[in-house]
């Protein structure tokens, strides 16, 4: 039951990701997809050693979160090759 | 029942296929970036479904890695890119 | 109630905590940071060492290792990592200087 | 207990847990990092409000409380109740400073997980219904309608006297 709520829920993330028509609220639906990429981990593991693997994927994932969204600042528009 | 056909594994690789369309459709480069953080999300769930942990934990540490040089490739690009027209509406050489 | 200790377990992270924080206050290190406390990233012996030493003391304990003199030893490593090398692993972050690429 | 009643019961814990403390640790008052400026100024492009801006910023930039309330649920019940806390108090303030921030919220929100569950176990919730109730909560702030929970948040954060100067 646990997992199967968790498994509906990154998928609508997944899926409101791809449509979304913003950059930053990507970045959001992003954030909270991998909130449940580590909860689905720790759900499906049950020992020490998956709880460790949840959190270094999670801060793993923020600390490119971070640099995407630096970015985002510093190249406000992109300029593409035709 | 359909709710049986959710586990780990079924989530982790519709996550992945989402994230592989978003990297081919979405035209922009920092939207690509973000599409394949996804990506390697999916990708560490699939690892983990397979009980690779060791692996696992190996993809989770090597994954901002590439997505920083990813993100310097691109903001050098658009320097590069930017410099360039300039030069050519001030000065219309090539 | 699901705690899963036994009362030597919680003697030892007491004391942790205490030598952790009679050695931070023999290294010399501040008590409290300068404020506003929650934008300052200066170490002192409320934060971060105490957690330090309670986490390095649950590693160590879970690891299988047990009893008071560990729960000692750790407190003291603990203020001694928070004193000479927090500083050079996680270092303050530096603002980016304005034009530079 | 009921298994659906517990997983709310556990969200509500979760979302007062998390957004409280990190809203008195000052998150919508400024952007720590410049992607949170960036992100909290697209949200008020959006027709939010620009504190809650920063606040859902900050949260995707740093693991903040609700990493370390979905961190601490997740140690609590993988390795048990208070070592579990400890490790993913100290692993998260790691976290947190390799993102340049100073830290307070995340150990703060882990050790406070770790209370609450401990006292949540007397009515008869185990730790597995709090991973799903935090994953609740924070899909009310990020993840389904962004102005209106910014607006929301922001105010929250003029009632606790955090709300944000920067126009």
């Amino acid at each position: 039951m646990l997992i199967e709520i968790t498994g509906i829920i990154i998928v609508l993330m997944a899926l409101r990701a791809l449509i979304a028509r913003d950059r930053s609220e990507r970045m959001l639906y992003l954030n909270a997809l991998s909130f449940g990429m580590s909860a689905l981990i720790a759900l499906y593991i049950q020992s020490p050693f998956g709880a460790i693997i949840a959190i270094t994927s999670f801060v793993t994932s923020t600390i490119s979160s971070n640099a995407i969204a630096y970015s985002m600042g510093r190249t406000p528009e992109e300029i593409l090759i035709k | 029942m359909a709710i049986d056909f959710i586990n780990i594994s079924t989530v982790s690789a519709a996550v992945s296929l989402i994230g592989a369309a978003g990297i081919i459709l979405l035209p922009k480069p920092i939207d690509k970036v973000i599409m394949f953080g996804m990506l390697q999300g999916g990708f560490i769930g699939m690892i983990v479904a397979g009980k690779y942990l060791d692996v696992a934990m190996v993809a989770a540490l090597f994954d901002p890695i590439s997505t920083v040089i990813l993100l310097i490739a691109i903001v050098k690009i658009n320097d590069v890119r930017k410099e360039k027209s300039k030069a050519q509406e001030e000065l219309d050489i090539a | 109630m699901i705690i899963h200790v036994n009362i030597v377990t919680v003697l030892s992270y007491i004391l942790a905590v205490l030598s952790a924080i009679i050695v931070g206050f023999i290294v010399k290190l501040p008590l409290l940071p300068e404020r506003p406390i929650r934008y300052s990233f200066t170490i002192s012996i409320i934060f971060p060492t105490t957690v330090i030493a309670l986490g390095l003391s649950a590693m160590v304990f879970e690891l299988g290792w047990g009893g008071i003199m560990v729960g000692v030893i750790t407190g003291i490593l603990s203020a001694l990592i928070s004193k000479y090398l927090l500083e050079k692993i996680l270092p303050e972050p530096t603002e980016p200087v304005e034009g530079e690429s | 207990m009921n298994e659906i009643i517990g997983i709310i019961i556990a969200a509500v814990l979760s979302w007062a847990n998390f957004v409280l403390i990190d809203t008195w640790m000052g998150l919508p008052e400024k952007p720590g990092v410049k992607g949170a400026d960036v992100i909290g100024r697209g949200v008020k492009k959006r027709g939010g409000d620009l504190s809650g801006g920063f606040f859902q910023g900050n949260i995707v930039c740093s693991p903040d409380a609700s990493a370390g309330t979905i961190l601490g649920a997740i140690s609590c019940y993988t390795i048990g109740i208070p070592a579990g806390g400890f490790i993913a108090a100290l692993l998260v303030f790691i976290g947190n400073r390799l993102c340049a921030d100073p830290g307070y919220a995340g150990t703060s929100g882990a050790l406070s997980i770790m209370v609450i569950i401990a006292l949540a176990s007397f009515i008869g919730i185990p730790p597995e219904q709090f991973i799903v109730g935090m994953l609740l909560a924070i899909v009310t702030i990020q993840g389904i309608d962004h102005p209106r929970a910014s607006r929301l948040l922001g105010k929250i954060a003029k009632r606790m006297g955090r709300y944000t100067e920067l126009t």
